[in-house]
């Protein structure tokens, strides 16, 4: 088809200013693309909460209190908020109280954190290469970072074609065996949000931003990584054990053979499907929950929108109360670890198990909670994950009373007994 | 004279096919009219959505299923695709599940974009070629909702139900 | 098109034989409909296994010796095999050891293991009563007894309309206000195999037959249902532990807001799906897993039938994995209770607190295991049901040990350490 078409009638050329590569400015792309720029700048007015998503800024913490014992000793405990549209990126990265912006303090935050919040990255990363990006210091790198995400993320100039614009995806990808180059245009609809919706961690004293995935993105394939490296995020509070953070794995666990990713279908798909203009039509830049918008996010592939919308609502209520009872059980082992740690004349070998345990249950059931679908992404997957998460907390406290050989650490239920729980620091 | 019986015969061969023509009115398979592809009723199924759906005021099955670039494509597609479908009916080997081949969805894809050209336009674009079958998303555009029958009732007249 | 068909090709009128009303031999209702009989007649020899179900005859017990712990103390712990097609009915319920046909013994079987054997049945309940039939011996019913399931089970004569034949089922629906007799025709078509794949329990010294399902039929409803008449079906040895067996709930589970039944899709659509003999098509009688049958029983809504296959199969390694580790955390409360009540001392109140949780935990695993589609009937409420499960079970191993305050009662993974595995009795 596209040989019959004579070149100038292909909307991508000609172009009416020319973007020079990497342009940071999403607004002078966008006088080539007017659509996608329009929808695009809407991802900063989106206010509207749903059931378990939606644009609007709440409190995970406030919202559910068990996290602020889950995430104690770490910053997630002081500010975790739901997050907005693209074009919030900048703002909110700036104003949460997860950075530590101290000078000289050896936590200070690296400029790593802005790796996924700006289109200026691109242009960045090509000037300083990735070490010189993330060894740098967030407020040092403040002046150089203007814009939010933007096209440059996403695009290449001129062509428009989806790329992979952050260096740690193509390394990732690398350590794999994959080059993204070969990949094709429905594979790129996924692939591209891979650049950020990813679990990570930080290399090292630079903070090289670095994603998990030499041996896989499943969940056992990224513990074994961890385990491999010995790598911590911090250490749990009173029971010294040495802690993983899981963030937004929205692509490990979609790709993880969900029924719709083994169906072909891309995030794109779903989360920026065609709209119109007219007659003509064009890829939604207007990312969101697509609750907001079924009728075009599902309905062309499911004609019966009611009944899809309600499918969503079934499943994630069955994940939310099921992930609720595994934060009870990550809560008691906890305690229970806690108090064997306290004892001195604990069995360290026992103690030890209990801690790794709870290392492996905790990031188990995070790498469901701060995957931000509520377990529609791919429902199955999630709820074995919650399952042996359950199963391991239980376990973690069971070797904790034997540690010290003391039942009395078998207490369950210690939230629900909570009062007042406990609030997130003002 | 000795040409005769060949004439006879050439007439005799004629009139028969006259006749065979005439009586299972073959000529209507080289037209377009939808009905006649339901003449064989293993594609009632696809028939009844097609006859339900939004595209029956604009389409007939050949708009979908036979290439139109060209009458002589058309033609050849026409000749090719239904013979195959009348041996394989007349031989009773009719699978369980007729199925969209896929030359003949590339066909169907070629007839999407020539109706549509102009909405799908900007994102059949790009440096990439467009992978997909339009129905992989309009799964409902052409036979309507799989598997869900979209007539609940059933004539009492003929199938009493008591 | 339906007008033009002549009214003597129609199915179900005119017939060739009368069929009298609740005629058990099916070969008579068979001369009316060759095609429904010929395929019906096939459930007899049908025998290829699929990687979970199937049609051979494999023993569940010797596949996973984890059930012969699970079921110490009670008939299924002996002989517990894979079902098979409708016409073997018969031959499987007189050929199980799980019959105790010893004269006179108090726990001798009664006639109401024949309720879902047989087409000789509708008759029979209408001649003696639920209560006359279910009072009889099951020796004494046999000579009464001589078809299989056949059509009398599933349909009205004459009308060949689909019917409930079953009285304990009528007895169900009326329990929750409701009457079959307004169902549409889709309904029908999953509540006709509810006359017998369902979850059911015997009532009182006559056994007669009841589905608990008074308070509806979700996993905790029945449950409540069966803790409010403080029913057990055995008491587990060692441990004390009122407990309760459950038994093929197909239609419960799969009427629990599955994807498939909220999307309109009966039991029929998949295990009895149309089939074509020349140009006309009736419903294959023939009724095993669809996974024998994928083109038609999923081809029909389905269009990429690998891909249904594939997710199938999918799934069901999931529920799979995740039942084998509720059975191991089964095994070690089981372990330990059965310690703590071997312990004079043991905290009564603790003891039974254990107790319940074994029971429950045992009850939700059986309902998952039981259920004979391996999780594909509903496999996000299964795998919910199976982490409350293992929840469970674990925490009744915490109030063992706490009831003894014996931290040794701790111990886990105690079937994989077993050696031998127990062996089912010869
Ligand atoms: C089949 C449709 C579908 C696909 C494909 C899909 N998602 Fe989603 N996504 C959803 C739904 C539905 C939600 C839940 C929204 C809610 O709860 O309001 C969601 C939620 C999200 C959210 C949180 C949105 C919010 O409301 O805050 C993010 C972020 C997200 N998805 C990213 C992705 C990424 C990245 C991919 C691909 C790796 C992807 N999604 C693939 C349907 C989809
Ligand atoms: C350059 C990094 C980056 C890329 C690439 C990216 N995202 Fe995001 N995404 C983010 C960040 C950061 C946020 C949160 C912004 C905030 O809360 O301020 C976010 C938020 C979202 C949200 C939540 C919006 C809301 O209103 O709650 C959705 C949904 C989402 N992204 C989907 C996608 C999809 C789908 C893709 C690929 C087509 C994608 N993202 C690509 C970084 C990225
Ligand atoms: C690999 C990409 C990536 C890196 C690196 C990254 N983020 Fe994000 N960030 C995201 C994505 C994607 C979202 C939206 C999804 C979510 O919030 O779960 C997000 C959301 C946020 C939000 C808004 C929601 C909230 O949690 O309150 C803040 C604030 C934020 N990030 C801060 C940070 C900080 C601080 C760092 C460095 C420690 C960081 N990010 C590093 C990708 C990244
Ligand atoms: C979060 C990632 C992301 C960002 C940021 C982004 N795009 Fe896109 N864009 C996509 C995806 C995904 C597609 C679909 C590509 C395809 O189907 O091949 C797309 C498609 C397009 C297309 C092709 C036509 C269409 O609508 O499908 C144009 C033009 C385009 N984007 C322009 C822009 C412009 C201008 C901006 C900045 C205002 C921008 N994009 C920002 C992900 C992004
Ligand atoms: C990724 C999914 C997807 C694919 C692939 C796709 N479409 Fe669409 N299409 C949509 C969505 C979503 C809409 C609805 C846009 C709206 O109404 O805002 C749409 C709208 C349309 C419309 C307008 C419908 C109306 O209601 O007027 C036409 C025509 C159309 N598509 C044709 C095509 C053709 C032809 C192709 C193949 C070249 C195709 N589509 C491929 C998702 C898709
Ligand atoms: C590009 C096509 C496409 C889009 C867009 C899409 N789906 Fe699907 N969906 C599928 C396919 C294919 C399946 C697999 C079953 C089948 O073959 O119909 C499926 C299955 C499902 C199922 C059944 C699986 C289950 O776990 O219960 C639900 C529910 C569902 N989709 C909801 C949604 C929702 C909600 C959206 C929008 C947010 C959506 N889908 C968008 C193609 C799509
Ligand atoms: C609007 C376009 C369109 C029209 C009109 C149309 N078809 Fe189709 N047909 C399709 C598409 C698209 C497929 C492939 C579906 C797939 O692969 O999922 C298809 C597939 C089929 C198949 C194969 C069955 C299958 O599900 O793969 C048959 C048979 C068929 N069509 C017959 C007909 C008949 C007979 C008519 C006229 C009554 C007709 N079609 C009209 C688009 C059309
Ligand atoms: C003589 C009976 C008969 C008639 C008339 C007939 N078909 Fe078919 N058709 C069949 C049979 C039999 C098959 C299955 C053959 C197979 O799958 O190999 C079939 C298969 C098909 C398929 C799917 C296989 C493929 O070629 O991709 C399409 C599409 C189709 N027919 C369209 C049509 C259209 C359009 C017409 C009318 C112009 C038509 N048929 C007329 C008998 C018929
Ligand atoms: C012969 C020309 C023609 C062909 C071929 C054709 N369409 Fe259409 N289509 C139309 C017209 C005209 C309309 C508007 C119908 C109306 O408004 O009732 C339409 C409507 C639509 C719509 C919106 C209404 C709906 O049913 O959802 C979609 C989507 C669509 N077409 C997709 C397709 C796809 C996909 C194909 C190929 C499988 C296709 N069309 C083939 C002419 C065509
Ligand atoms: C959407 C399709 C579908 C529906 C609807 C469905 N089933 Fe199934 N059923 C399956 C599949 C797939 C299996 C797994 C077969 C296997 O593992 O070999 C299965 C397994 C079974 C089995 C065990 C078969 C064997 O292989 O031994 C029984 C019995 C059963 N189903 C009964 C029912 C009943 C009763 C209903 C309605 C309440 C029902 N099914 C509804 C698809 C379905
Ligand atoms: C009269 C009681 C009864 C009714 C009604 C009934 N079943 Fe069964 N079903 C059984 C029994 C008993 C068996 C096991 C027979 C055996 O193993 O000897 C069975 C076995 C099965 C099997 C396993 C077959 C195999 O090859 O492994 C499937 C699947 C099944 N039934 C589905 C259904 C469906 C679907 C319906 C409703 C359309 C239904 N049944 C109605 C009693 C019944
Ligand atoms: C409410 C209906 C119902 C009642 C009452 C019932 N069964 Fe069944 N039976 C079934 C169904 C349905 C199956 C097939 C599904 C399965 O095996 O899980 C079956 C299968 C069987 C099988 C073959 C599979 C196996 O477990 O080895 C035997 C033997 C059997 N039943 C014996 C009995 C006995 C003994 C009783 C009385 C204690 C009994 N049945 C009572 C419905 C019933
Ligand atoms: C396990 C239950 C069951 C048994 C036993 C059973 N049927 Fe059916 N039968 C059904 C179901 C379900 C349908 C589909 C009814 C509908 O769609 O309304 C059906 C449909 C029929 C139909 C209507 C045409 C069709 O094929 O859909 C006939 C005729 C029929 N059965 C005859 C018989 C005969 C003869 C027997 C005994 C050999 C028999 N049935 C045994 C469940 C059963
Ligand atoms: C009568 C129609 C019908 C039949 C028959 C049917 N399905 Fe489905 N199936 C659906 C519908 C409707 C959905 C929901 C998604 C959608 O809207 O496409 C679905 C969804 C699915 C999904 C996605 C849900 C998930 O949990 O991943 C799978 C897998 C699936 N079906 C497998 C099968 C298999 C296997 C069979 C045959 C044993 C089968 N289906 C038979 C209509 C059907
Ligand atoms: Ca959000
Ligand atoms: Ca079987």
């Amino acid at each position: 088809f596209m040989k019959n078409q004579p070149a100038q009638e292909r909307a991508i050329l000609p172009q009416i200013v020319e973007v020079k590569p990497m342009e940071p400015d999403s607004s002078i792309w966008g006088q080539n693309f007017p659509n996608q720029w329009s929808t695009f700048q809407q991802t900063k007015d989106n206010n509207i909460k749903t059931t378990y998503g939606g644009s609007e800024k709440f409190s995970h913490l406030a919202e559910d209190p068990r996290q602020i014992i889950l995430f104690a000793g770490y910053p997630f405990s002081k500010d975790y908020n739901e997050e907005r549209g693209h074009m919030n990126s900048l703002i909110d990265v700036r104003a949460t109280k997860r950075l530590n912006l101290t000078p000289g303090d050896p936590k200070e935050t690296h400029a790593t954190c802005y790796s996924c919040k700006s289109s200026d990255n691109p242009a960045l990363w090509q000037k300083l290469g990735l070490e010189g990006f993330d060894s740098m210091m967030f407020p040092e790198m403040t002046p150089d970072i203007t814009n939010p995400i933007g096209c440059a993320n996403c695009h290449e100039a001129g062509t428009m074609r989806l790329i992979v614009t952050n260096p740690s995806l193509e390394n990732a990808l690398k350590a794999q065996g994959k080059d993204w180059k070969t990949f094709t245009r429905q594979e790129m609809r996924t692939v591209v949000c891979a650049n950020c919706h990813v679990e990570y961690y930080f290399v090292g004293d630079k903070k090289i931003l670095t994603f998990p995935w030499a041996n896989g993105t499943r969940i056992d394939q990224i513990i074994d990584y961890y385990d491999n490296i010995n790598f911590k995020d911090w250490d749990y509070p009173g029971t010294g054990t040495p802690m993983l953070k899981a963030q937004h794995p929205e692509y490990e666990m979609y790709t993880a053979d969900s029924t719709h990713f083994k169906a072909g279908v891309a995030c794109a798909d779903c989360h920026m499907p065609y709209v119109r203009d007219g007659a003509a039509k064009f890829s939604s830049h207007d990312v969101h929950s697509p609750l907001l918008n079924p009728q075009q996010a599902c309905g062309q592939c499911h004609t019966d929108v009611d009944y899809v919308v309600g499918r969503v609502n079934e499943i994630q209520n069955q994940v939310f109360t099921t992930k609720q009872s595994t934060e009870d059980a990550l809560i008691d082992a906890i305690t229970a670890i806690q108090a064997a740690a306290a004892d001195p004349n604990a069995d360290a070998s026992l103690l030890d198990q209990a801690r790794q345990l709870h290392r492996k249950a905790q990031f188990m059931w995070d790498f469901v909670s701060a995957e931000n679908s509520m377990g529609f992404h791919n429902p199955e997957y999630i709820l074995k994950i919650l399952a042996d998460s359950t199963n391991y907390a239980r376990q973690a406290q069971m070797l904790a009373a034997q540690s010290v050989n003391d039942p009395a650490l078998l207490e369950t239920g210690i939230y629900d007994k909570m009062d007042p729980k406990p609030t997130p620091a003002p | 004279m000795t040409r005769l019986p060949i004439f006879i015969a050439i007439a005799a061969t004629l009139i028969a096919l006259g006749m065979f023509a005439y009586v299972t009115d073959a000529p209507a398979y080289a037209g377009t009219d939808s009905a006649t592809c339901n003449n064989c009723h293993v594609m009632d199924a696809q028939y009844e959505n097609w006859y339900h759906g939004g595209h029956r005021n604009v389409t007939e099955c050949v708009d979908c299923h036979l290439p139109h670039d060209n009458i002589v494509s058309y033609y050849i597609a026409k000749g090719r695709t239904g013979m195959h479908d009348v041996y394989m009916f007349s031989m009773g080997k009719t699978p369980e599940l007729i199925r969209a081949k896929e030359d003949t969805k590339q066909i169907i894809q070629g007839n999407c974009v020539r109706c549509h050209q102009s909405t799908v336009e900007n994102i059949m674009l790009g440096p990439q070629p467009f992978d997909r079958y339009c129905w992989e998303c309009h799964r409902a555009a052409a036979h309507g909702q799989r598997g869900i029958s979209i007539v609940p009732y059933q004539d009492s007249s003929l199938y009493p139900t008591k």
